[in-house]
């Protein structure tokens, strides 16, 4: 194992690392964020068919896409954590049950705004939709079963094997309900999948999943330096910390 | 020391347990436990059949009792009900073990935990999903599925049952556990339950219109050969933890 | 004498923000009665359900026979036999079967035993009344008759003699005193007061919390 | 620039509503998810360092 790892490994290393990261990382999510919406707002150009409303996708694909590598990561970290008892990795899973959850909200609330004007209802039971609504109802799981559980060592490992269970699942899930899908719904049109999307139509939309990522680094780091905080509060490099903050 | 009857004790062979162990022993030796076990508690299998057949019941109350409409929905009703039924019966699978300690020695024998797991999913799975299983036919005379359906039913039910004992099985060796851990085991299973259910009503749609039934088992299949591997390891490495907390 | 056959060393456990134990350190050899000693929520449950590998929930190192008990847990577990604070014993099944279960997880036993054991803890004649019909000392009896079953080398019993009579504990003691005098060990919590004077050596965990 | 006034892009071809209902949610759950930690932290640091003053008075 390399050096970093085991530094990884330890809560005070991560605490002032992810200290010093996080300006930067905070400073690219508002500026790469704001670059791509008012790009993807204002400069690209309306969709032929749709007009003005497929703007939503530079809403809606970026969360919907982060949506499912935040399960990913939370799934790794939750492994990690398994195998190598590392407490780090176990607060890392923990703290991406919400972030997903929230941007897979989002994902599905602009889905459905979007559907509006283009399929004229709130809600089509459509393949993408669908999926990230299950993967929504993935993330309510570990979420319930993480706080359901009083000791945090084995809350952790419990969501790990669950997680890991379900990203296993992820692609059977993804299969059927494509295939359901296609059983049962008239094939309509979908803006992400036409072949030419022109460079100032997905530029920006690269901008915004770059930025979405920094976002969710930085909501990440916040989340973790507070389970970092709270687990670690009897060690004497919090007391100190803490002996610091009161001046 | 006088005040003791002396006692007399078989001589200790050392590594005397290593010898004999069988994966087949183990597996049917839990199997016949707990499908004894079942029988002396009826109501942990009688109860999730009256639920089957109630809540299947419940469609023509809740939606309408015209034939047409409800051989339509006929296949989705069945399978709903049984991925229900089945979650009813799924948080009891490891809670009693847990709670008189019989887990606990399970998880000290030097058995390999995988067999005793798929030994307890497999008994759960004969006295839950077979008879559900069983007793479709009798769902789909009662909303109107027309005969051609049953077949695909029947079949898919069997292949599709024994995944949803296995997923579930996951599920209930995550919360053992906890006190109230009934409606969480649904809140974690439900998603997971989804491809079967698809496939499972699939099956029985295309039995109705005459069109090759085999994909779909086949699928349910693969679905069935996955899960008999890896949730034993999954249902064991769960338990592991839980019992540990 | 030979090498220890389970050492300890430096354990350490906390539970809901309090140290149970820190810096536990003690082996126990072939023909060692080992009792747990403590105040209730000392964690002495705790610690055998951390030697009998049945929680992870430490720090520091548990060696059998020289090597880690979760390295080759296998070995370990071949030579444990665990009874935990309840008895395992299934309420729906008579003794006999309950007694067949066990042989099942340990099918190199002779399964033409049980009746004798069942004998030796007094419940001859309850071979094949439901457990649930029997009172709770007899329930526990049932459970203690898989010591006179057993082969493994380790016992870890907790709170063995509870709701067992004064008769039964004393049979009970001289049990464990033969399984120490053929070169086993064990490991136990008991509120009782044990009349195995010198054979016993203590373990007390209330030391363990005071120190800082 | 795709729009020719103000007014335009406000109205967004009509579909105004909608995408502007779209990116004022996508702000609120975006803010939400980074004031919800930091309020979290507050609250801890808070709890911590009376716990601290606790500890100190009893063992003063």
């Amino acid at each position: 194992m390399p050096r970093w790892f085991y530094q990884l490994a330890s809560p005070r290393w991560c605490y002032q690392i992810t200290g010093r990261l996080l300006p930067g990382f905070a400073i690219a999510a508002v500026l790469l964020l704001m670059i791509g919406t008012v790009w993807g707002l204002a400069f690209a150009p309306p969709d032929y068919q749709q007009g003005n409303s497929f703007r939503i996708i530079y809403l809606h694909v970026p969360t919907a896409y982060m949506a499912q590598s935040i399960y990913l990561t939370m799934a790794i970290a939750g492994a990690i954590g398994l195998i190598w008892k590392m407490k780090v990795a176990d607060m890392v899973a923990k703290s991406c049950a919400p972030i997903g959850a929230a941007l897979a909200v989002l994902a599905l609330a602009t889905g459905a705004i979007w559907g509006k004007p283009t399929w004229g209802s709130w809600w089509v039971w459509d393949a993408r939709l669908t999926s990230m609504l299950i993967l929504l109802f993935l993330y309510l799981g570990v979420i319930a079963l993480n706080s359901a559980i009083e000791s945090e060592s084995t809350a952790a490992q419990s969501t790990a094997v669950l997680a890991l269970v379900g990203l296993v699942n992820i692609p059977i899930i993804k299969y059927s309900v494509d295939w359901w899908n296609t059983l049962h719904q008239p094939a309509t049109f979908k803006v992400t999948e036409k072949p030419a999307m022109p460079p100032e139509m997905w530029i920006p939309l690269l901008i915004m999943v770059i930025g979405f990522y920094c976002f969710f680094a930085v909501v990440l780091m916040l989340r973790l330096r507070n389970e970092i905080l709270r687990r670690e509060r009897r060690t004497s490099w919090v007391r100190e910390l803490l002996l610091q903050m009161r001046g | 020391m006088s005040a003791f009857q002396t006692k007399k004790l078989p001589e200790l062979k050392p590594g005397f347990e290593t010898e004999a162990f069988s994966p087949g022993k183990i597996l049917l030796a839990t199997l016949k436990r707990d499908v004894k076990l079942a029988f002396r508690r009826q109501s942990d299998w009688v109860n999730p059949l009256i639920f089957f057949l109630m809540v299947a019941s419940l469609f023509p109350l809740g939606v309408s009792p015209e034939p047409k409409l409800l051989s339509t929905i006929a296949p989705g009703v069945v399978w709903v009900a049984a991925l229900l039924s089945t979650l009813l019966s799924m948080d009891s699978l490891f809670r009693s073990d847990f709670e008189d300690g019989s887990l606990e020695q399970i998880l000290v024998s030097p058995q390999p935990l995988y067999f005793v797991v798929l030994g307890k999913v497999l008994s759960h799975w004969m006295m839950t999903g077979l008879p559900l299983t069983l007793m479709a036919p009798l769902l789909g005379v009662m909303l109107f599925l027309p005969f051609e359906g049953m077949g695909g039913l029947v079949l898919s039910l069997l292949i599709g049952t024994p995944t949803l004992s296995l997923v579930g099985g996951i599920g209930a060796a995550l919360t053992v556990g906890l006190r109230k851990g009934g409606v969480l085991v649904s809140l974690l299973v439900i998603p997971l339950y989804i491809p079967v259910l698809i496939f499972g009503t699939a099956a029985i749609e295309a039995s109705l219109t005459g069109l090759p039934v085999a994909g779909h088992l086949a699928l349910l299949g693969a679905m069935l050969v996955l899960g008999l591997t890896l949730a034993p390891l999954a249902i064991a490495a769960a338990l592991r933890i839980s019992v540990s907390g | 004498m030979s090498e220890p056959l389970l050492i300890v060393k430096n354990l350490f456990c906390e539970r809901d923000d309090r140290v149970l134990f820190d810096q536990l350190s003690f082996d126990v050899s072939a023909g060692d009665v080992v009792q747990i000693e403590g105040q209730n929520g000392s964690g002495k449950t705790t610690l055998l359900r951390i030697l009998g590998a049945l929680s992870r929930h430490y720090e520091g190192d548990i060696y059998w026979k020289g090597t880690s008990i979760h390295d080759d847990s296998l070995t370990y577990r071949n030579d444990l036999l665990y009874l935990g604070h309840q008895p395992g014993v299934k309420a729906v099944l008579t003794p006999e079967e309950n007694l067949r279960w066990f042989m099942a997880l340990h099918p190199s036993l002779d399964v033409g035993q049980i009746r004798h054991a069942l004998t030796e803890v007094g419940l001859r004649g309850f071979e094949d009344v439901p457990c649930h019909m029997l009172s709770a000392g007899q329930n526990r009896r049932v459970g203690l008759a898989r010591l006179y079953l057993s082969q493994a080398l380790l016992w870890i019993l907790d709170e063995p003699f509870t709701a067992i009579d004064k008769q039964g504990v004393a049979a009970q003691e001289a049990l464990l005193l033969a399984h120490a005098e053929r070169g086993g060990a064990v490991i136990l919590t008991t509120h009782h007061e044990l009349n195995l004077g010198q054979f016993v050596r203590r373990v007390n965990l209330d030391k363990q919390v005071g120190t800082k | 620039m795709s729009f020719d006034s103000f007014s335009e892009f406000l109205a967004m071809g009509g579909h105004g509503l909608y995408v502007w209902s779209s990116y004022a949610l996508g702000l609120a759950v975006m803010l939400g998810c980074v004031l919800s930690p930091i309020l979290t932290r507050k609250r801890l640091i808070t709890e911590q360092q009376r716990r601290l003053r606790r500890e100190e008075e009893t063992s003063s």
